[in-house]
């Protein structure tokens, strides 16, 4: 009911803001009724569509939920949400959209790497706090600034969180196959040294181009005497190679996936081709899977998950760690208003300082995944990591990879 | 021939052969044409002889034999340099400068012309040279087929040429409009330029050129003044025969 | 003085003052729009006096955004910057030029274009260590025009940088219109066998134009760079080339405002209609399609031949009164 | 794996997606020969064939052969539609107008496949699960179906230009358009039938193509510039050009793979057709015309 309220009147509003000149501003009245607006910046078209289409559905239910709750601190929640139809210069068109027209207090990030890389400085300039989806480590490298928190593991805790655990229970000697894409590089890279580090070698890498209709002749030349491989590709292009891999006589080689690249196509339909590949994920894929269930299932029901990790309606697949991570965002984000007394835009430093300060987000309804805490050098969470398996057409869980395994030195680049 | 002239020989030929992948089209065609003659070109459909202007003006290079303009050998020169060592042309379909008006037309060849003076005279003559001034303003596009076919001659004039090469000037023309030709020909192109002309209309050949080559086959059967040619039982077979029968 | 005319020194006028009239957002908004006309303005300018359809102005744009993010890496001011990525544009375009304006059929010529596109697409997601690939390179910071400190992002400073030589283009385009250079760029675009035949080199100068179109998509991909301080290997996609189609097409192929009327009318459309649909590609390819069938003129062209009250076009007269062009005779 | 097997692997294997490509290009081909006209929207037609199999064996349960069948007649169906509404419009008109109406086309059935089947690559299980073994290498069955299929259809399509009336009136049309007028022939028709067959042919690739490549609503994109430059490479109009060029090029890519990383393999493949387009502007294989 309020929630549909809320819509109209973001209708409403995004309709006069059409027809208004882009230069009007609107008073920044700081009273208590006056709605805090997180934008939600996102794929709704091209290539992530699927992914960023979840993510919207978490971040809606998210604040349906909070302003169920009260919203924060008593204020209402407005959701902006923007498509980049997954294109790099209409992102940063659309996040200028959310920061000089919506005048937004808060943005929950693309995951798009690109767009993430692009959107973070604008975002400092412009003092408003950026909680990316994008898991590009560069954004809280060399890009980290008291204005971007991000909650989702970057590539290099994705591969330390993995790696121990490959080399332990399969093997010593990985072989990659990776997207020919700044994507897959950064996971050769965050591949190579921590597989070395945990005692292992990533002996092989094959890089194939993305969009390639046929990868097979390339994975030709895979070694086989390989412990296991290390997948890293995007989705249309998993859809050819786990079939190729099969009829190349790799069906049986231990393969995993990295950094919810399972989550960007339908892994578990691919059927034989795909029974008993790992995953490495941020969150489990089935309700019982979850530290508490119990918790869980808000978040599950209210995004429209069922306990299978599948969509209730229509047995659509989820883009899970992001539907999971954007609601973990906006509760972050309650936290912090809440803790931090943050009453304008003009205090998200102050917010951001709060955050780094508190020791510890405990496992909650608005935390399902698991407790974490952010570190004050960079402003990166170390969350929980999962090990999957595909078993019997399930996703199931294997093993969990606590965050604090997974941090990683870091110079102090947010200078308070 | 016009043995008695002493003019010298403004555009010949040398055992020119063009074939496009084994078809050949023109098998040796050699001749010689002198300065401030109007030489017309006949011979029934396929004969080559639209190929011949287009290799004599470097659209299709030769495939072998020599073309000289004047003392200059232009054998396989692009378009242009021929073009700009005096050798003009018209289509046969005309083709202009559509969307110009026939005043920027005329600018266009002007402006291309060895001559290095441009002037409003030079754009006004080569326009009264063939009665179009009053049509300046208007777009090509919106001029009659035989207009078209008058700027043809007008911007291949502007160009400054010494030779002019015309592609059936008066196809499509009606019978007015071709006597109005005949008589431009005759009295203002003759002086100026020497002349080439492709022609079918037997009226327009008869009443304008000195000397007639007949090509057939990519040949030349015979060459001559008109008188000659119409009495060559040869020609008369093999293109009067063909073309009118 | 025709409606075309008068409505492109009106769009001009806007443009112009956009910077001093709306706030912050509508300042970056345009001027990233005017940044991606010039992909549209070098597309008409290499169809309409070289006779290459070019689906690969938007590589030069991305090679022009690249020069100037990596000039700027190395410490060079804003005018080496631009400076950089208009030579290196205009050098590819040689390049490439030196094939495609070979070629007799137009649409090989397309598909050559589409071809090197795809080339380099190919390159740019493959050489991460150059181009930073799908997650690009930042440009971050200002940069300094002999000694003026120039900040990046979209400000009054880069909106002129952006703004100024585009107009300055249209500005020459409309004062040239009717002069001989005018005529004769627009007749050897027009016509090349019939120029060739009145003695004009066309391939040279159809090179020199495809080369000088590449250096222009080059500044405008620069100047993007400078406004969205960011750079990525999604630069590259043919996408970007196929929406300067768009813009080309529905303005009008034939006249350089074309590009201008097209940017600044379907640019806006499609803002508006991606608020109200989910799938504004649908509405992008209606449209083209609607600009092919209905008024394959373009806008430019539906308004090209309209007068405005008295001022009818000069008279021929008028026009030779004022005795010799200015140009002098170098063909 | 010893390097000569490799060899032959990848011969074979570029001959098996040359035949691939030669259905996409004879389509293309036909389209560019018969009406002058470059169909940009073929590269959605062969993706629409890919998703389309793919949701009826997925969403309606229908077998492999059967789908496919189902989507490459719905391909066609499109492809008249497309004809009736738009390309039969733009035929006579410049070879541009051509260009920006097709690009619009596949803008629209682009969008349309993603805003009607999402954004989700689907896989489709091969029909025939065997796999064969050449040189000790386990080589998929499927694509020796494939590949026998491509060569009947592309037989079959040579067939009907060859010997039928239909054909002939087909190969006239576009040298004599008043000479097929006059025998009572519409061009009309004949675009039609063109068109319908170029989209079949489209189709039908696609569909094939789906339990190897999966089926994506962007698979268009990635074979559109590949197949446009094998029929001009292949010489505009010529159709055993095209297809010739096809398992050419299939070929250079998979045995480049056996020396480089497989983006510098494509990009060297694509990137060696530059200098026969430098040299033979018009195509390797062009017929002269006068």
């Amino acid at each position: 009911m309020s929630r549909r309220l809320m819509i109209n009147r973001r209708k409403a509003l995004q309709g006069l803001a059409a027809v208004a000149t882009a230069g009007s501003v609107r008073v920044a009245a700081a009273a208590s009724s006056e709605p805090i607006v997180i934008g939600l910046q996102t794929e709704l078209t091209g290539a992530l569509a699927h992914d960023g289409g979840w993510g919207k559905k978490a971040a809606e239910a998210a604040v349906a939920w909070q302003n169920e709750r009260g919203g924060f601190a008593g204020r209402p929640l407005k959701l902006v949400v923007v498509d980049t139809e997954t294109k790099v210069d209409v992102g940063i068109r659309r996040l200028q959209q959310l920061l000089q027209q919506e005048n937004c207090d808060f943005i929950i990030g693309s995951g798009h790497g690109g767009i993430g890389m692009a959107s973070v400085p604008l975002c400092r300039d412009a003092k408003v706090t950026y909680l990316p989806l994008a898991r590009t480590d560069g954004i809280t490298t060399e890009l980290g600034n008291p204005y971007s928190v991000r909650i989702v593991a970057n590539s290099t805790m994705g591969a330390s969180a993995a790696s121990k655990w490959m080399v332990d229970s399969l093997g010593k000697r990985w072989g990659m196959v990776l997207a020919d894409y700044a994507f897959g590089y950064s996971q050769r890279e965050a591949f190579t040294a921590s597989l070395a580090k945990a005692g292992g070698e990533l002996a092989q890498a094959i890089a194939l181009p993305v969009n390639t209709n046929d990868p097979l002749p390339y994975l030709l030349k895979l070694d086989r005497s390989l412990s296991g491989i290390v997948m890293a590709i995007l989705g249309p292009d998993s859809v050819r190679v786990y079939p190729a891999l099969r009829s190349l006589g790799f069906g049986k080689t231990p393969k995993i996936t990295v950094s919810c690249t399972q989550n960007l196509f339908d892994i578990v339909r691919l059927g034989s081709a795909v029974e008993g590949v790992y995953a490495l994920d941020e969150v489990p894929w089935e309700l019982d899977d979850y530290p508490n269930p119990a918790f869980s299932k808000t978040a599950f029901d209210r995004i429209g998950i069922g306990s299978n990790g599948r969509a209730k309606d229509g047995d659509d697949y989820v883009m899970l760690p992001n539907a999971i991570m954007a609601w973990e965002c906006t509760e972050l984000l309650r936290m912090a208003v809440e803790g931090a007394r943050w009453k304008t835009k003009a205090d998200n430093l102050s917010l951001s300082n709060w955050l780094v300060s508190n020791p510890d987000f405990a496992l909650s309804e608005g935390f399902p995944q698991g407790g974490f805490s952010v570190r004050a050098a960079d402003q990166q969470a170390f969350i929980d990591q999962y090990i999957l398996q595909i078993q019997g057409g399930r996703m199931k869980r294997v093993s969990k990879v606590a965050g604090a395994t997974t941090v990683y030195p870091s110079k102090d680049l947010v200078q308070r | 021939m016009s043995v008695a002239s002493p003019q010298p020989i403004a555009l010949e030929t040398r055992d020119l052969c063009k074939h496009f992948s084994g078809l050949e089209v023109l098998k040796g065609v050699s001749t010689a044409i002198r300065a401030g003659e109007v030489r017309a070109v006949i011979g029934p459909n396929g004969a080559g002889k639209t190929t011949f202007i287009n290799v004599l003006t470097g659209i299709h290079p030769a495939s072998s034999g020599r073309v000289f303009l004047g003392d200059a050998d232009v054998t396989g020169l692009p378009a242009y340099r021929i073009a700009r060592k005096g050798l003009s042309r018209t289509f046969q379909i005309s083709n202009l400068f559509a969307d110009l008006t026939v005043l920027e037309n005329a600018m266009v060849a002007v402006h291309a012309g060895r001559c290095f003076r441009q002037s409003r005279e030079t754009v006004d003559e080569s326009l009264s040279l063939v009665g179009l001034s009053a049509l300046a303003d208007r777009l090509v596009s919106e001029i009659s087929h035989g207009d078209q076919k008058l700027l043809e001659v007008a911007i291949a004039t502007a160009c400054g040429p010494d030779v002019l090469l015309l592609d059936e000037p008066t196809a499509g023309m009606s019978p007015s409009e071709t006597n109005r030709f005949i008589d431009l020909l005759n009295e203002r192109l003759r002086s100026r330029y020497t002349i080439v002309i492709v022609e079918h209309d037997m009226n327009v050949v008869m009443n304008t050129a000195d000397v007639i080559s007949v090509l057939t086959l990519g040949r030349i059967l015979a060459e001559g003044k008109p008188d000659e040619i119409r009495t060559n039982p040869g020609v008369q077979e093999a293109y009067l025969g063909s073309a009118y029968a | 003085m025709s409606v075309r005319t008068a409505l492109g020194v009106v769009a001009l006028l806007v443009l112009a003052v956009m910077p001093f009239v709306t706030g912050p957002y509508a300042v970056f908004v345009c001027a990233q729009m005017i940044t991606l006309i010039y992909i549209a303005a070098s597309l008409q300018m290499s169809f309409a006096y070289a006779r290459i359809l070019s689906f690969m102005q938007g590589t030069f744009f991305g090679l022009g955004s690249y020069v100037a993010c990596v000039t700027h890496g190395s410490g060079f001011t804003l005018p080496v910057m631009l400076l950089a990525a208009v030579a290196a544009s205009g050098v590819l375009g040689v390049v490439v030029g030196l094939v495609v304006t070979r070629m007799k059929a137009a649409h090989t010529a397309v598909i050559c274009t589409l071809l090197v596109a795809t080339i380099v697409l190919m390159c740019a997601n493959s050489f991460v260590g150059i181009t930073g690939g799908e997650d690009g390179l930042s440009l971050r910071g200002g940069s300094y025009m002999f000694g003026l400190a120039v900040a990046f992002g979209a400000n009054r400073i880069t909106y002129c940088f952006a703004f100024l030589p585009l107009a300055a283009y249209f500005i020459f385009v409309m004062l040239a219109e009717r002069t001989t250079f005018g005529v004769v760029m627009k007749a050897v675009g027009s016509n090349e066998v019939r120029a060739a035949q009145l003695g004009y080199q066309v391939w040279l100068r159809h090179l020199a134009v495809f080369a000088a179109a590449g250096g222009m998509a080059g500044y405008g991909g620069a100047m993007n760079a400078v406004v969205l301080e960011h750079v990525s290997s999604a630069l590259f996609d043919p996408n970007l080339s196929l929406t300067a189609v768009l813009w080309t097409a529905v303005g009008g192929l034939a006249h350089p405002f074309g590009a201008l009327f097209g940017g600044l009318l379907v640019f806006p459309l499609t803002e508006l209609a991606a608020r109200a649909f989910k799938y504004v590609d649908i509405v992008v390819g209606a449209l083209l399609i609607a600009a092919a069938l209905l008024f394959p003129q373009g806008i430019a062209g539906l308004v090209g031949e309209r007068r405005l009250g008295h001022f009818n076009r000069r008279s021929s007269k008028e026009m030779l009164a004022e005795g010799p062009e200015g140009r002098s005779q170098t063909a | 794996m010893d390097f000569s097997y490799a060899l032959i692997f990848q011969t074979f294997n570029g001959v098996v997606w040359g035949l691939i490509f030669a259905l996409i290009a004879l389509g293309l081909s036909l389209t560019f020969g018969l009406m002058n006209l470059m169909n940009v929207a073929h590269a959605s037609f062969y993706m629409l064939g890919a998703v389309l199999t793919a949701q009826f064996v997925t969403r309606l349960g229908l077998g492999f052969w059967s789908g496919a069948a189902l989507a490459t007649i719905s391909v066609g169906g499109l492809g008249m539609v497309v004809n009736r509404l738009v390309l039969a419009r733009v035929v006579d008109s410049p070879p541009v107008i051509g260009l920006l109406a097709t690009a619009g086309l596949l803008l629209v059935i682009e969008s349309s496949t993603l805003a009607t089947f999402g954004a989700v690559p689907v896989s489709v299980d091969p029909p025939v699960d065997a796999t064969f073994s050449i040189f000790g290498v386990d080589y998929p069955g499927y694509r020796l179906v494939v590949a026998g299929l491509a060569v009947a259809i592309l037989i079959v399509t040579f067939l009907l230009l060859r010997f039928t009336r239909f054909g002939l009136w087909m190969r006239a049309a576009p040298q004599q358009r008043e000479l097929a007028l006059i025998s009572g022939v519409s061009s009309g028709r004949i675009n039609t039938a063109t068109v319908i067959i170029g989209s079949l042919l489209a189709g039908v690739a696609g569909a094939l193509v789906a339990p190897i490549a999966g089926a994506h609503f962007q698979m268009g994109s990635s074979v559109l510039a590949v197949a446009f430059t094998v029929i001009v490479v292949g010489g505009a109009g010529n159709l055993w050009g095209a297809v010739v060029i096809a398992i050419l090029l299939g070929v250079v890519r998979g045995v480049a793979a056996a020396f480089m990383t497989p983006s510098e393999a494509e990009i060297l493949s694509l990137v060696l057709l530059l200098p026969v387009l430098l040299l033979r502007p018009d195509g390797i294989l062009a017929k002269a015309r006068s």
